[in-house]
Formats: structure tokens, C-alpha cells, sequence
């Protein structure tokens, strides 16, 4: 039987190597799936690229891990944030390299890598500093830049139920990134707020297929804390 | 002549006066800052749909109390509320919805505007300044309608709508209308057209004011 | 208050021009928007491109608009099956236009024409007689073919339950290439099994959010008759 | 030598022989025509999870009676029925599927295979035949493993393992293996081994009769 149920967030991340490239779902704190990050900064590799839409807030989380020093580049739309100060202190240091990306083109290209697709042109950012040194064409009458597919090794993502078989449900907003991100990664792992059983979920309403997730884990059905701001 | 920073209009104003050109049915994004205000003016006798850009149609009102729900943001990562008949989606549909030119109309805040309706509103271009761009860019280029609102000088009285942005860009002629403190202006191929003036000055007046060459309707 | 709903099938399609393009939902008879496809065919227009995965089945729907003559130019995947004997006698005869595009290649092109996407790079049909004289590139090792975005005047849809907004659910595989379709074309018409009222469908299921639809009418619950065969 | 036109497996045979090779937990899409026998055959001790291009992942046994739902076809348009943990999806997403290399192993049928894996399975190439590719050639090139069964001679004793397709191609290079009624090739780096044969032929008399150049295991 089919089980890719794991024990705990700990055993879910203890293959992620340093150098690995992962993506974390998550806008600002909604989908941010926080006991995956924390494995990981506890499992203690560094060098990793990071997908993620922003990049860290306040101290947990995902900015914990800038702070410990376990990023080598972040790839995200929106890092500024007003409580983003271990990412801005890393930068200005020169301590993080970033890749700056329009947010609809950011989930774009991780849905590119998710289905098979290279690249594609997209008219967002032509013309600014963001498509400087991009190959742009001009299709029927308007003007496109060429941008390239995002995969990763690893996925972290949250949900709120998921099944043995790896089927996903989202709650609200907290869906995001997660479905495109689960697309992309080799192994894509989630945390789930409650695991039901096979056929419990409805099959219209599935939105990430097991077919795209390798592990998942019950958090117990915490919801993170609303943070306000940008 | 002083410098004239303010116009007659307050923020309320003119977010009030950018919800009156929202006609019924409208599918409309609200970008982060004074364009949210103008959810609070919005005519309760139209049906307008809220996207967000985190994936959902049919915001509603900022929540308040019980109403928090910590998986229910909008983009600037305010708790709100659902709306009967609203949907949820992940990012690429999301992006895909402003990018396909499905939003009818777009309300933006902007640094700079230029009277060939470059929009610059992400970055100072400072040299310290940290760059985030968010669903910015997105949103220039992907609704049917670009309204920019924002005061017609900054603080130091600089106008902002000017012949060429000299802040980084966040798209290129893509902005139609430019709603301020001073006037309702739309950016049109046979240049600028001060559709709407408020208060006391003239055309002429507003012309000198701003440096640029204007129209009336 | 928004209503997109339409008394009729007939209504729904009265604007169609001459020489429009159409894309007209359903893999085989499951999705066929049966009802829309007669009021166009006794709407009389003729000259159009129709964009569907397959050509018609039997004599009805899209085999009668085929053979009603009103149609000059089919984009498809799968023209021959064992009931395309209208497709067939006219393709033969030279009196139809076929532009013969691999099924995901299909999905992928009218996605990207809903999404403002205007070309991609994928791997489907690269060293085949489908690829002639298209671009090629090799990216990252791979070999990948330009294939540009589709679009269209009118999509013709069908799905199980609909809103005044425009929401829509669709059951099972009849699914298919409805949401895609609906988000490409600047009409989009869905024929539904049944109307419910706003706030009857659950938002985490909606499959079409009503931004992608213009109209939408009731033609009460009938099913299609199940075919056999490719 | 006579023309052999068939081997030691029967159709029926030759589709165990596939569904052996399925593993726990795969997931696994099953061509048209011979390809869709393999499903009779899935050991009912394994976990294997069907795709159909039409969007569904979860796909059960042929629908009989009161199960037939016009709304439930597999690719070849005949009903079928839904597994616990079934999920439906749009035809995007599901091609995504494919093309992003998300399915374990596709099984194809073939009009031929060349020994560097070229798959020609879609079109005759007859000046009168219609065309027709469906999903053929994003099935060919997206599973992580593409398994060929077909028969290994044509009716008339041509070799359908060839060195160089003839018929136009579906795909370049990306058939794994090749279940036969003579035996199970495997296309490698090195050429075609054949890893298993069928009967009482040998190695050499395999490759007499194909006129080609294999090895074994």
C-alpha cells in the first residue's frame, strides 16, 4: 500500500543536502509551511538557494534561516518588508545574493519547470531593469522577454488536508505557491494540517495531485500567527 | 510662484473619485497603499469584484475580530474577508488572470508617471535602496484599465506626472488614467488630457503648475 | 446586480460574425457543449476556424457544423476516429483546413493564450513532421519547439453548475479543455447542467472563476450520449 | 526460413509481461488499443495509480451497466470508473503531467521502434491516411519510462524493431523498453539487449530473424 506519509517534519527533511535549491511556499506568512522550515534549520546544511515570494519575516521562519546562515541566494518577487531586517542586513553586507523576480513571472516559471516547459515569453518587465541582458521579441505587434523555467531538488509547502496518496487541499489565500511549487521540485514535501483518509477528499476539488508529492507530515492543525504589513 | 504641494483634493477624496469610475460588473485589482482606500468608496448600489493577486476573487472588507483568519491575506498581507460567489487559486492563475488581460481595471499608486504613460512605482533606484517588485510589474501590463492614483507632487514639489520617468520603470505605456489631488488626467496618443480639474486653477494654470503640455477634454 | 445568464442557447450565440474563431470545448462527447454548437449551426454564420481537440463525431454537433459547411479551418489533435466520416469526406476532398497539433501542445497553447503568455519552448513533437519549420532551440541539453499561444473570438463550453457570476464546476473528464478555453477566448459562452445561486459553490472548488466567463445558460441537466471507440 | 509473423506470447501474454514490470506506487499511463489490456493484468498485490490524458488521475476498471457516466471516458472514449483518491484536472495540468516527467512509466503501442529509440507509432505516412496524433508524442517523450508493446514482426514478417524508423516519427529516442511476443528488448547506450526471450529461440536466432545486432542481459 501506499503510504507517503513520514513520522515527523525532522525525518521529512533529513535528505536535503547543502547545495540543495528549495522552494518555500508561502505568501508572507499564509502557506508558509513554518515546522518544515525549522527541520531545516535544524537538520544544519547550508549553501542553499531558496525560492521563495519573499524573504523572511520578523526572526522565525524562513528569516531564521538567513539569519543562521544557511542561504547562499534567495530567488523572490518581494524581499523588502517592514519586518524583513535579517534579510536587508544580509544584503546590504553582501552576505546573500538575490534574484529579483516579478511575482507573476515567478510563479510562471515555476509552473513552466512543473510542466515540462523550457521557456516562455512573457510582457512583464519588458522595458525596466529587471529583463536587462534578457532576450525580448516582439510577437503579433508586442514586445515579450524570454524567461526561463525554475525547478528545485526539494519542495516545502503547506496545506490543510492531505491523504496517504499525497492529494492536496489548500485553505483560502494559503494556496499560493504551493501547488506550483510541488510541481517543480523533485521532491516536493508538505505539511498538512490534518491527514484523512483515501477518498475523503472530494476529486473535483483535489488541487495538488499525489502525483506531485513525495512526503507529507501532520503539524497538527496549527495556523500561523497573522502578521500586518507589507 | 510658492511651491504648491497639496491640491484641493484629500486621499479619501481621491479614492473616492477613482471608485466613481468603476462601473458595475468591473473585475478590479487594488494594489498596496492608497489604492486599497479606495475599497471604503466603492458604491454599494454596484457589484464589483476584488482580486487579489494571492489568489482570490471576491474580497471583501478588511476582517475585523472573529473574522481574522491568518490564511485569508490580501497582497499587503492584510487579514479580509470573503464575499459570496468568491474563488480561491493558486499564483500562476492569479498572474495569469492580470497578465491574459482578464482585470478590467487596476489601481496603482506611482512615484512617477510619464505623459506617455510609463509607469514607474517599484524602486527609487537609490543605491542603497533594497528592490522589491511584488506583483507590480504584473499588474502594469495585465489589466484592460490602468488607473494610477497619487498626489501630483511630492512633499518637496516635484511634479510626478512628467515627460519621462527618471525612477527605474515598471512598464512601459501602460498607464490610462492619473487620478490626483489636482486633476483627473488621461493619457491619450494625442498626449495628456486633464479630463477633470478640482478646485480654482484653470487649464493654463495647471499646465504651469506641472510644466507639461495639457488638454482639456 | 452581475447576471451572464442567457435565456437561451440561441442568445447566447446571436453575435457570432462570419470568418470569428471558435474553440469549442470536449474531448470526444464528454464536454461538448451539444446544445451551444446547434444554436450556432442554426445561427447560419459560416467561414470559421474551430479549435477542439477532435473533429466530430457521428452527425451531430460539431460533424453537423462540419458538414453544414461552415467551417473552414479545424485546429485539433485528433481528427480521425471510427465516427469522423464528415471530417473525413471533406478533409479528402480538400475542403477543409487542418492545422494538426499535438493534444498538449493544444492545452498548453490555448493556456498560454488565456494567460497573456505568447510563445513557449516544449519538448512534444521536436525531430517530427509536426515540428517542420518551426523554431527549435536546445536548452539546458534538451531539444525544445516554439509553439506560440492561441486564441480565440468565442469559446463554446460546457460544465456541470454555474453561478450568475460567471463560477463554474465542471464533472469528471468533461472538464477537459473547459477552463482553458474559457480563459482564451474574449467570449467565453458555458452551457451548464444546472444554475445555483451565488455562494452555493464552494470557493476552494470553483474551477472557472467568473472573470473567465461572459455568459453563461441552463439547457437543464442533459447528459450526452456516451460514444465508443477513438 | 519461413515467415514467423507471431511469437511465442499471445496478446493477452504479452500484457501480463508489461503489468509484471509495474511497480508499487507507480503512477502510469496506458495507451489505446493493446496498451489498455495491461490494466487487466496489474497485480492486485500493487498499489498502481492510472492517468488518463483526459484528466483524471485514479482511473478504475471499464465502467459496466449502472457505472457508465458519459462524463467518465479514458482516453479511447470508453467509460470507466473512479478509484478512491481519484483527482480530475484540466487538460493543461494533465499534459503538465506528462511533459514535466511526473508519470513513472507510459506504455505505447507501435507501428515501429528503432534501435536508438525512436518511436514511430502515430501516422503511416500514406498520402490518403489522416493524420491523427492525439497525445502520442507527449506521452513519448514526458514518462520517466516509455514501454513499448507490440508484436515484433507485422503481418506480412516485417521487423517492427528496426534500425531507422521509416514510418514518421512520434519521438526521438525515448523508448525504454520493448515488450514483444518474441521477447523484452531493452534499448540501452550500448544497443539492444534482449533481456528475456520467449520460446525456444536463442539469442542468435533472435537476431537472424530481426536482422539485428543484440546482446544479452
Amino acid at each position: 500500500m501506499i503510504s507517503k506519509i513520514v513520522e515527523s517534519a525532522a525525518t521529512a527533511v533529513r535528505d536535503i543536502p547543502d547545495g540543495a535549491t528549495v522552494m518555500i511556499g508561502g505568501f508572507g506568512t499564509a502557506g508558509q509551511p513554518v515546522e518544515l522550515i525549522d527541520a531545516l534549520l535544524e537538520h544544519g546544511v547550508g549553501d542553499l538557494t531558496i525560492v521563495n515570494n519573499n524573504a523572511g519575516n520578523g526572526t522565525t521562519g524562513l528569516a531564521a534561516l538567513l539569519g543562521a546562515g544557511r542561504v547562499r541566494k534567495i530567488i523572490c518577487s518581494f524581499p523588502r518588508q517592514v519586518d524583513s531586517q535579517i534579510f536587508d542586513g544580509l544584503y546590504r553586507a553582501g552576505q546573500l545574493e538575490l534574484e529579483l523576480v516579478p511575482q507573476g513571472t515567478l510563479a510562471e516559471r515555476i509552473r513552466a519547470g512543473g510542466a515540462g516547459i523550457a521557456a516562455f515569453f512573457t510582457p512583464t518587465a519588458f522595458g525596466t531593469t529587471l529583463a536587462d541582458g534578457k532576450e525580448t521579441r516582439r510577437i503579433n505587434g508586442r514586445d515579450y522577454v524570454l524567461e526561463e523555467a525554475l525547478t528545485a531538488d526539494f519542495a516545502l509547502i503547506k496545506a490543510h488536508e492531505g491523504d496517504r496518496l499525497g492529494n492536496l487541499v489548500y485553505r483560502k489565500t494559503a494556496r499560493n505557491f504551493g501547488p506550483l511549487m510541488a510541481s517543480a521540485a523533485h521532491t516536493a514535501i508538505a505539511q498538512v494540517n490534518r491527514i484523512v483518509e483515501v477518498g475523503a477528499l472530494d476529486p473535483e476539488a483535489v488541487v495538488t495531485p499525489g502525483i506531485f508529492v513525495e512526503r507529507l507530515v501532520e503539524v497538527g492543525g496549527r495556523l500561523p500567527l497573522a502578521t500586518e504589513g507589507q | 510662484m510658492t511651491v504648491r504641494t497639496r491640491g484641493p483634493l484629500t486621499r479619501d477624496d481621491m479614492a473616492r473619485r477613482v471608485a466613481d469610475d468603476i462601473r458595475e460588473g468591473a473585475y478590479v485589482n487594488l494594489g498596496i497603499g492608497l489604492p486599497t482606500k479606495v475599497s471604503d468608496y466603492l458604491p454599494s448600489d454596484r457589484e464589483i469584484i476584488l482580486h487579489t493577486e494571492n489568489g482570490m476573487l471576491g474580497m471583501g472588507p478588511a476582517a475585523v475580530g472573529d473574522e481574522i483568519d491568518p490564511d485569508l491575506l490580501n497582497a499587503g498581507k492584510i487579514p479580509v474577508t470573503e464575499l459570496p460567489g468568491a474563488s480561491y487559486f493558486h499564483h500562476a492563475d492569479s498572474f495569469g488572470m492580470m497578465r491574459g488581460g482578464h482585470l478590467d481595471i487596476c489601481v496603482l499608486g506611482a512615484f512617477q508617471v510619464s505623459t506617455s504613460g510609463d509607469l514607474a512605482n517599484w524602486h527609487t533606484g537609490g543605491e542603497d535602496a533594497i528592490p522589491a517588485v511584488g506583483g507590480a510589474m504584473d499588474l502594469a501590463i495585465g489589466a484592460k484599465q490602468v488607473f494610477v492614483i497619487m498626489e501630483l507632487f511630492t512633499k518637496e514639489g516635484a511634479c510626478k506626472l512628467v515627460d519621462e520617468c527618471s525612477y527605474p520603470l515598471t512598464g512601459i505605456g501602460c498607464v490610462d488614467t492619473v487620478y490626483t489631488d489636482y486633476a483627473v488626467f488621461d493619457i491619450t496618443p494625442r498626449g495628456v488630457v486633464a479630463r477633470e480639474i478640482f478646485g480654482e486653477l484653470g487649464l493654463d494654470e495647471l499646465a504651469e503648475l506641472t510644466g507639461l503640455a495639457l488638454s482639456a477634454d
